[in-house]
C-alpha cells in the first residue's frame, strides 16, 4: 500500500465498502461535534461525508431550495444519489444547513420505507460548565442509541484505545502542516487538502499509516520553489483542491488554513482522564477551536487566524465565503478591521460548491498575488 | 439564415491618437501596454514614460488578432513596428493572448497604476466599469493596489446590460448619458439590472408609454445604484476616479457622484485606456529596474 | 360557438380562433414595442384566415405577460391557466407542462382533471429560456433554428458552467478560441439550461409523461438533452408556440 | 401633494434616532386616527405604549436591556427594567424600503446580503449606533437560525467594547426535558446577572405581578386564536403582525388589554356575521412561514380581492403556555424555559424540522384553512430547506397544494407590493379557483 491515495482527493467509498462487507456497519458524520472517538468504539465506521467534486445539485435543491448552501446542498445530493451508501448519519447541529441535509435525509429515507439509523446530537454553542454537562448528557444518550444499534458495548477502554489512534493522527498531521513553514515547502494547498480529504474516507489506522509512510517519504519530495506569495485561506468548508489549484497555478501557494478540512479538524491532543473518559472527550470537542457557529470563542477565532498567518510567514489571507453561508460569512464585520490592524491583506471571494467561475477566481486571484507580492 | 444586425447602436467610435508634441522618438525607451477586455482592446506606446500613441478598438472573436490589430493601429505612420518596443504587457481578460508581449498583469494591477498617471499621485478610490465586469480599487500614493473588490457571478449593471438597452432604444452609446437627463423628474430606477430582464422591463416601460429618456434614465439609476453597493462595500477614499468605458457615459457618472456626494475627478484622457497605460508604465518601471541591476 | 385568444408573449404575439373545440385560424407576430398593435394585427389577420368578422367571435380573452397593455379583449387569463388548457387539449393525457418562452420558464403540474395543481415559475433569472439559447448562437455565429441540430450531432459531452448570460457567453467565446466544436458546445449550452430546470420540474413532481410548450420546444437539441436529464420522452406537441393561446380559446368558451 | 417625509429624511441622514422616529410617527398616526376612525384607536395605543418606554425608559430612571432570540422576558420586566424586542425594529421599519434600507446597506458592508433582514437592520443599527437610547445591557440566545447566531454575537462584541454588559443563553437544538433542565440552569444564571446588573435583588412578589400580566395576555391571545378559528374568520389577518409584539410586551398591561379589545370587536363582529371579507369568506388561507411584514397590504388586497382571510402565519402561531403555579419559582421557571423552547417565531419554525412540521400541522388541524402558501422570506433559509417536508406533508394529509414565492419580509426592494400580489392573484385565479 503507497501513500498515494492520500492526493486523490475524490470521494473513496472503497474503505467503508470493505468494512460493510465484514457485516460491520459505517455511517456518515455531519459536522464538527460528533467526536469519531465514541463511533469506532461503538464498532461503526465513521465516514466524514462531504460533496468534493458534485457538479448537479438539482435533486438536493428540490429538498432545499436554491436559498441553500450548496456545500450542504451537494452532500444531500450524494445522499439521495446513492453516492455513499452507508448505515445512517451522525450529525451536530452545526449550523442550520447540515441539519437540514439531516432532517431531509432522514424524512427522504424514512418515506423510501428504508429507517436507516439517524442521530443528531445538539452541541452547545457557548463553552462552560453548564454547557459541557448539557452535551455530555448528548454524548451518552448518543452511546446508548449506537449500543443499541451496532450491539457493541462502548466500554472506557474502546474509547481510550481509540482516543489514543485519533491522538497519533493528529500529531501526523500536525507534522505535516509543519512542513508548510519551510520557505520553500514540499507540499502545497492542493496537497494539503487532499491530505486531510483523505482523513474522511479511511478507517483511522489506515490513515495513520499513509500518513507515516508520507512523511517517511517527504524529505525526498521536489520542494515548490516558483510561488510568489505565501497564502493562508480561511471561511466556509472547502473540499475542492481544485479550487486553490486555480489559486495556485496563478503563483500563490497556499501554507496555512483554517478551515473545516484542515488543521483546524486535528488540534492539540485530547488529554484522557481516567476517572471520566466521556467527559474528557466532550471537553475536548467542545473547547477546541471550531468555527464561527461558536457564539464565545471568536475572539480566539480572529487570534489564531493572525497567529497562525504570522507563524507560517503569510503573505495574505484569501476568504472564501460560500453562497448562503451565514456562518462564515458575518465574520468579517470584526475580522476585516482586525486583519488590516495586524497588517494583514486579505481578499474576500464567494464561490458555490461547484466550481462555476474558474475565470472569476483566478482574476482576483492573480490581481491579490500581484498586490502582495514581495 | 445569419441574423441581420440593422444598425449597430451599441457600436461606439473607435480611435487612435498621437502626441503632437512628441515628433521624434529615437533613442527614447520604448515601452507599451495592451489591454484585451471583454468588449475593447487599447494598446498604447509610451517613449520614456510619456504617452506617444494609442488606439482603442472593439475586441474581435479572436484575441491575438485585437492585439495585434490594436498595435499595428496605433504604431500606424509612425515608422515603428512592434519589434521596437522593448518591453510590452498584457493586460485585460485576453492578457495571455497577447503574442508579443514579454509578461501579462491583470487589469486591476494596471488600472490603479494607469490612474495613478492619469489623474495624479491623489488617486486613492478607482471605479473601473468596463463591459462585463465592475472594480473598486483602492490605491496609494504610488499606484499600487491596497485593495479591491469585483462584481460577482452577475454581469447586471455592467456595460454589456447598457449596449443591450442601446440596441432596444435604437439610441447610441455615446448618446445615453445626454439623453438620459431630458426627463422632468427622475424615475424611480428599473427594479432590475439584468441584462436580459431589463430588456424586458424597458421594453415593458415603453409598452406603457415611456419615453425612451426616462427609461433610459431609470436604468442609468439603477446602474449607478448598483455600483455605489460595490464602492461603498469597499470603502469611499478620495480623491476618486472612475475609468473604463462606462466612465464616458455621464448618465451614470453623475447619478454615482450624486449618490455617493463625491466629485470624480475629471479625465485628462481617454478613460479606457487606463489599463494600458498604466501596464505600459510598469513595462518601464521593469525594463529601468533591469537595467540598473545590469 | 367561436371565441377566440391571444397570448402577448414578450417576444412574439400569438393569437387562434376555435370554433366547437377545433382551431380555424392562427397567427403568429413579433410583439415588439407596440403589445397593442401586435395583437390588432394578429387579431385581423386571424379574422381574415377564418373569414369571419369580429362579431361572429363570441369572446376574445388575453393571455400573456403583456396582457396587461391590450384593453380590447372580453377577458383575461394568467399564463399558467392558458397553458395548462391549452397542453390538455393538444395531448389530453400530459400531466406535467413545460412552458418555456423568451425571457421565463414555467413548470406546471395538472390534475386529472386538467386543473392545476402546482406550478413554478422562473422570474429571477433568465438563464433558463429561450433568449438565453439566443445570445448564445449568436455568440456561436449560427442561427437560433440552427443551435438543435448542432447540439444533436456533438460528439463530446461538454460542460458549460456558466449560468449568467453575459459570462455564459464571454465562456462561449472562450470554448471557440479553445477549438472545441460548435456541436458540442452546442450541447453544452443545452445540457446546462436542462440542468438549471431540472430542479423546478423535480418540485412540482416528475410524472411519467412531461410535455414542453413555448418556442424552444422546437429546439430538438435542448429536447433532448431534457429527455436525458429526467430519463424519459419529453413530449412536443405540435404548434407549441400557439398552446397558450388555445388555452385562451378554450377558456373563452367555458361558462 | 407630495409626501411629507421629513421625519424619514432626518433619519437617513442620522440625525434621528430610531426610537424618536417610531414615537414621532405613531403619534402622527393616532393624532390622524382620532379624526378619521376614533373607533379603531385601540389598534394603536400598544405601538404608543411601547416606543415611548423605550424612548423614555432612562428618563424614568430605568435600564434598557435589548434582547434578541428567546429569553426569559418577563424576569428582566421583573427587574423593573425596559425590555426592547429587537425584532421590533426592523419589523416597524419595514413599511419604508429606504429606512431599512439605510440599516441593511451598513450591515452588507460586512454580511453577506443573502443574511436575514431582521439580523440585518439589527447588526445595521448597531453599528450605526442609531436605536436612540444606549442599552444598558444586551440579552440574547443561541436561537436555531444562522442569521441570528451571526447577528447577536457580532452585536455582542461590538457592545462589548463600549463596556455594555451582555449575556447570552444557549437554546438547545431539540425541544425536550433536557433542554428545558438546561434552560432553567442557565436562567438561574441569569437571575443572579440582573442582580449584578441593576444592583437589586429578586423580588418574588414583582415576578408574580409579571407572571400574572403575561398570563393574562396569553389567555387573550388564545382567545383571540380561537376566534380565528371561527368561520367566517371575524379578524383581519394584518393584526396577525401583533403576535411579534405580544412577546416582547407580555408582561404589560397594555398587551393584555389590546388583546382582550381585539377580541372584543372580534366577538362582536362575529355575532354580526362580519368580517374582513367585503363579500363574506370565500377561503381561509395559512402563511406557512412569517407574516408578510414589509408587505402586510397583501393580507388586506387578499381579503378585498379574493375574500381570502389569512387565519394565522407559522411564525406567529403560539400554543401559549400559562403560569399555573405564580409564586412557585422553580415551576415558574419552567414554564419559562417552554416558553423559550415552543416560541414558534422568535426566530422559530428553527431547530429541527419536525417542530415546523409539527406546528404548522397543529395550524391546520385547528384553522382548516382551504389555501396554503409559502411566502418565504428569503433570508430564513433554513425554513427554505424545510419548506417540501412541510408542504409534502400538507398535500398528503390534507390534500392541499401550497404556493411558493420568494420574497424579503424586510427589504422591501427586493419585491414589490405589486410583484407579489401578481403572483398570488396568478395562483389564486388557476389553482385555488380553478
Ligand atoms: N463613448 C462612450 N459612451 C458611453 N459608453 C461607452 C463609450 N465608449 C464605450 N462605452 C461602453 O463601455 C463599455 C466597454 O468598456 P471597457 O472599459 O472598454 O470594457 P472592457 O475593458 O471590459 O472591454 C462598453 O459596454 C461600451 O458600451
Ligand atoms: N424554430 C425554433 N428553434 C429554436 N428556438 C426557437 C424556434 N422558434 C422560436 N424559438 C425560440 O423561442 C423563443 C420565443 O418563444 P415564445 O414562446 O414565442 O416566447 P414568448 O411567449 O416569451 O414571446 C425565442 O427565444 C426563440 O429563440
Ligand atoms: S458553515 Fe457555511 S459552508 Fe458550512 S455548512 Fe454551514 S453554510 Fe455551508
Ligand atoms: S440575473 Fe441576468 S445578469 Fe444576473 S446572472 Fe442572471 S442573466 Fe446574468
Ligand atoms: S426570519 Fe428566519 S432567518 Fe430571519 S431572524 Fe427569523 S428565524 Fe432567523
Amino acid at each position: 500500500m503507497s501513500y498515494q491515495k492520500l492526493f486523490d482527493s475524490k470521494i473513496s467509498t472503497e474503505a467503508a465498502k470493505a468494512w460493510r462487507a465484514q457485516g460491520k456497519k459505517a455511517v456518515g458524520t455531519i459536522c464538527c461535534h460528533v467526536p469519531d472517538e465514541i463511533i469506532r468504539a461503538a464498532g461503526i465506521l465513521p465516514v466524514r461525508m462531504r460533496a468534493t467534486d458534485c457538479v448537479d445539485s438539482s435533486s438536493g435543491e428540490v429538498w432545499m431550495s436554491t436559498f441553500s448552501c450548496s456545500f450542504a446542498r451537494s452532500i444531500l445530493q450524494y445522499w439521495m444519489d446513492g453516492v455513499y451508501d452507508l448505515d445512517g448519519i451522525v450529525a451536530s447541529d452545526g449550523c442550520m444547513m447540515p441539519s437540514r441535509v439531516f432532517d431531509n435525509a432522514e424524512y427522504i429515507d424514512k418515506k423510501n420505507g428504508k429507517n436507516r439509523f439517524f442521530y443528531q446530537i445538539g452541541a452547545p454553542r457557548i463553552v462552560n460548565d453548564m454547557t459541557l454537562s448539557y452535551y455530555v448528557d448528548e454524548l451518552k444518550e448518543l452511546i446508548e442509541r449506537l449500543e443499541k444499534f451496532s450491539g457493541v458495548k462502548v466500554t472506557d477502554e474502546a474509547l481510550k484505545e481509540y482516543i489514543a489512534k485519533y491522538n497519533e493522527a493528529r500529531v501526523l498531521v500536525q507534522q505535516v502542516a509543519e512542513l508548510r513553514k519551510a520557505d520553500n515547502p514540499v507540499i502545497n494547498g492542493q496537497d494539503f487538502s487532499s491530505i486531510i480529504l483523505a482523513y474522511t474516507d479511511y478507517p483511522i489506522e489506515e490513515y495513520i499509516e499513509m500518513l507515516k509512510e508520507f512523511l517517511a517519504d517527504a524529505k525526498n519530495r521536489k520542494p515548490y520553489t516558483e510561488q510568489r506569495a505565501r497564502l493562508m485561506i480561511i471561511g466556509s468548508a472547502l473540499d475542492d483542491p481544485g479550487y486553490l489549484k486555480i489559486v495556485e497555478d496563478k503563483g500563490g501557494i497556499f501554507v496555512a488554513d483554517a478551515l473545516c478540512f484542515g488543521t483546524r479538524a486535528f488540534p492539540g491532543q485530547l488529554e484522557v482522564d481516567d476517572k471520566d473518559v466521556l467527559g474528557s472527550i466532550a471537553k475536548y470537542y467542545l473547547e477546541r477551536l471550531v468555527c464561527p457557529r461558536m457564539m464565545d470563542d471568536r475572539a480566539t477565532l480572529h487570534e489564531y487566524i493572525i497567529n497562525t498567518a504570522k507563524e507560517y510567514k503569510v503573505d495574505g489571507i484569501i476568504y472564501e465565503k460560500m453562497q448562503y453561508c451565514e456562518c462564515w460569512g458575518g465574520e468579517s464585520v470584526l475580522l476585516e478591521d482586525e486583519l488590516k490592524e495586524a497588517g494583514i491583506p486579505l481578499l474576500t471571494v464567494e464561490r458555490e460548491e461547484h466550481l462555476a467561475n474558474a475565470g472569476q477566481l483566478a482574476i482576483r486571484a492573480e490581481a491579490f498575488i500581484e498586490m502582495i507580492e514581495k | 439564415m445569419a441574423e441581420i444586425e440593422k444598425v449597430d447602436y451599441w457600436r461606439w467610435t473607435e480611435s487612435n491618437w498621437r502626441n503632437p508634441e512628441i515628433a521624434d522618438v529615437t533613442g527614447c525607451l520604448l515601452t507599451a501596454g495592451v489591454d484585451i477586455g471583454s468588449t475593447s482592446t487599447q494598446a498604447v506606446v509610451l517613449a520614456d514614460g510619456v504617452p506617444f500613441v494609442y488606439s482603442n478598438m472593439r475586441t474581435g472573436n479572436n484575441s491575438p488578432d485585437s492585439a495585434i490589430n490594436a498595435m499595428n493601429w496605433a504604431l500606424k505612420d509612425t515608422g515603428l513596428k512592434t519589434e521596437d518596443i522593448e518591453y510590452t504587457i498584457g493586460t485585460g481578460y485576453g492578457r495571455v493572448n497577447v503574442p508579443f508581449s514579454n509578461k501579462n498583469v491583470t487589469e486591476i494591477t494596471c488600472h490603479a497604476r494607469g490612474a495613478n498617471y492619469i489623474y495624479g499621485p491623489t488617486i486613492r478610490t478607482i471605479l473601473d466599469m468596463g463591459g462585463q465586469d465592475c472594480k473598486a480599487i483602492h490605491c496609494d500614493e504610488k499606484g499600487a493596489v491596497t485593495s479591491f473588490m469585483m462584481n460577482d457571478k452577475c454581469a447586471a449593471g455592467t456595460g454589456r446590460g447598457m449596449e443591450v438597452i442601446a440596441n432596444l432604444l435604437a439610441v447610441r452609446v455615446e448618446d445615453i448619458g445626454e439623453l438620459s437627463f431630458k426627463v422632468d423628474e427622475e424615475p424611480d430606477p428599473v427594479s432590475s439590472t439584468c441584462v436580459i430582464f431589463a430588456k424586458s422591463e424597458a421594453t415593458k416601460l415603453m409598452r406603457e408609454g415611456w419615453t425612451k429618456e426616462k427609461v433610459l434614465a431609470a436604468y442609468c439609476h439603477a446602474m449607478a445604484l448598483r455600483v455605489v453597493r460595490l464602492l461603498e462595500r469597499n470603502g469611499m477614499e478620495p480623491d476618486f476616479a472612475i475609468t473604463g468605458g462606462i466612465a464616458k457615459n455621464m448618465g451614470v457618472v453623475k447619478r454615482i457622484e450624486r449618490i455617493m456626494n463625491v466629485k470624480a475627478l475629471e479625465p485628462t484622457m481617454d478613460t479606457q485606456i487606463a489599463g494600458a497605460v498604466g501596464a505600459a508604465l510598469i513595462a518601464k518601471d521593469l525594463v529601468e529596474k533591469k537595467r540598473a541591476k545590469a | 360557438m367561436i371565441t377566440a385568444g391571444i397570448d402577448c408573449g414578450s417576444q412574439n404575439t400569438k393569437g387562434a380562433i376555435m370554433k366547437d373545440g377545433k382551431v380555424i385560424a392562427q397567427a403568429m407576430q413579433a410583439t415588439e414595442f407596440d403589445a397593442d398593435l401586435a395583437a390588432k394585427n394578429v387579431y385581423e389577420k386571424m379574422l381574415k384566415d377564418a373569414g369571419i368578422t369580429k362579431e361572429d367571435v363570441e369572446k376574445l380573452v388575453i393571455t400573456g405577460v403583456g396582457r396587461d397593455m391590450i384593453k380590447w379583449g372580453d377577458n383575461e387569463i394568467n399564463e399558467v391557466g392558458a397553458a395548462a388548457r391549452g397542453a390538455r387539449f393538444v395531448d389530453p393525457a400530459c400531466e406535467t407542462v413545460i412552458d418555456m418562452g423568451a425571457d421565463s420558464c414555467r413548470v406546471i403540474r395538472l390534475n386529472q382533471d386538467g386543473t392545476v395543481m402546482k406550478y413554478e415559475v422562473n422570474d429571477k433569472c433568465a438563464s433558463g429560456a429561450g433568449t438565453f439559447i439566443e445570445t448564445m448562437a449568436r455568440a456561436l455565429q449560427i442561427s437560433t433554428e440552427e443551435m438543435g441540430d448542432y447540439s444533436l450531432r456533438h460528439t463530446k459531452e461538454l460542460a458549460t458552467n456558466a449560468q449568467c448570460v453575459v459570462f455564459a457567453e464571454s465562456e462561449v467565446i472562450s470554448l471557440i478560441h479553445a477549438k472545441e466544436k460548435i456541436e458540442d458546445i452546442a450541447y453544452g449550452v443545452h445540457m446546462g439550461i436542462a440542468n438549471r430546470i431540472a430542479s423546478m420540474i423535480r418540485r412540482v413532481g416528475l410524472t411519467d409523461t412531461l410535455v414542453m410548450i413555448g418556442g424552444p420546444a422546437y429546439n430538438k437539441g435542448l429536447v433532448s438533452c431534457m429527455s436525458k436529464v429526467f430519463e424519459r420522452d419529453i413530449k412536443v406537441l405540435d404548434n407549441n408556440q400557439f398552446v397558450s393561446a388555445y388555452g385562451a380559446a378554450i377558456y373563452a368558451a367555458e361558462k | 401633494m407630495a409626501k411629507d417625509t421629513r421625519l424619514e429624511d432626518a433619519v437617513l441622514r442620522g440625525e434621528m434616532s430610531i426610537v424618536d422616529f417610531c414615537c414621532e410617527k405613531v403619534n402622527g398616526q393616532i393624532e390622524r386616527m382620532k379624526e378619521r376612525n376614533p373607533d379603531l384607536l385601540w389598534t394603536l395605543e400598544i405601538q404608543r405604549a411601547m416606543w415611548e418606554m423605550f424612548r423614555d425608559g432612562h428618563k424614568n430612571g430605568k435600564k434598557v436591556i435589548w434582547f434578541g432570540g428567546p429569553v426569559p422576558v418577563d424576569l428582566i420586566v421583573a427587574f423593573d427594567c425596559v425590555p426592547v424586542y429587537l425584532d421590533t425594529v426592523p419589523i416597524r421599519l419595514s413599511p419604508n424600503p429606504v429606512l431599512a434600507a439605510r440599516f441593511i446597506d451598513a450591515a452588507e458592508k460586512y454580511v453577506p446580503n443573502s443574511m436575514c433582514g431582521i439580523d440585518k437592520v439589527e447588526l445595521g443599527m448597531t453599528l450605526l449606533n442609531q436605536f436612540g437610547p444606549e442599552p444598558d445591557a444586551f440579552v440574547y440566545s443561541s436561537v436555531p437560525c444562522d442569521s441570528s447566531r451571526i447577528a447577536y454575537p457580532n452585536m455582542d462584541m461590538i457592545l462589548t467594547k463600549k463596556g455594555t454588559p451582555c449575556f447570552a443563553f444557549d437554546t438547545p437544538f431539540r425541544r425536550d426535558e433536557r433542554g428545558i433542565q438546561y434552560l432553567v440552569d442557565q436562567t438561574k444564571r441569569f437571575i443572579s446577572w440582573m442582580e449584578e446588573l441593576t444592583g437589586t435583588k429578586f423580588d418574588q412578589e414583582k415576578y408574580n405581578e409579571v407572571c400574572k400580566k403575561t398570563n393574562r395576555t396569553f389567555e387573550w391571545q388564545g382567545k383571540c386564536a380561537e376566534l380565528r378559528m371561527r368561520k367566517p374568520c371575524p379578524l383581519p389577518g394584518r393584526m396577525l403582525v401583533l403576535n411579534g409584539t405580544s412577546n416582547a410586551m407580555s408582561g404589560f398591561d397594555a398587551m393584555g388589554d389590546l388583546l382582550e379589545k381585539e377580541y372584543e370587536v372580534g366577538e362582536m363582529l362575529y355575532e354580526l356575521g362580519m368580517g374582513p371579507c367585503p363579500e363574506g369568506e370565500k377561503h381561509r388561507v395559512a402563511l406557512l412561514q412569517n407574516m408578510l411584514w414589509s408587505s402586510a397590504g397583501t393580507m388586506d388586497w387578499l381579503e378585498r380581492e379574493y375574500n381570502t382571510v389569512a387565519v394565522m402565519d407559522a411564525f406567529g402561531f403560539q400554543y401559549g403556555d400559562i403560569y399555573e403555579h405564580i409564586g412557585d419559582l422553580e415551576d415558574c421557571l419552567r414554564v419559562m424555559a417552554r416558553k423559550m423552547q415552543n416560541n414558534p417565531m422568535i426566530h422559530g419554525a428553527s431547530g429541527p424540522s419536525e417542530n415546523f412540521i409539527y406546528l404548522v400541522d397543529k395550524i391546520f388541524e385547528n384553522y382548516e384553512p382551504d389555501v396554503s402558501m409559502f411566502i418565504g422570506h428569503i433570508g430564513c433559509k433554513h425554513t427554505w430547506a424545510s419548506a417540501k417536508m412541510v408542504t409534502d406533508m400538507i398535500q398528503e394529509k390534507y390534500g392541499i397544494p401550497s404556493l411558493y414565492i420568494d420574497v424579503d419580509g424586510i427589504d422591501g426592494r427586493y419585491k414589490s407590493l405589486d410583484e407579489i400580489k401578481a403572483s398570488v392573484a396568478d395562483y389564486m385565479d388557476t389553482v385555488v379557483n380553478k
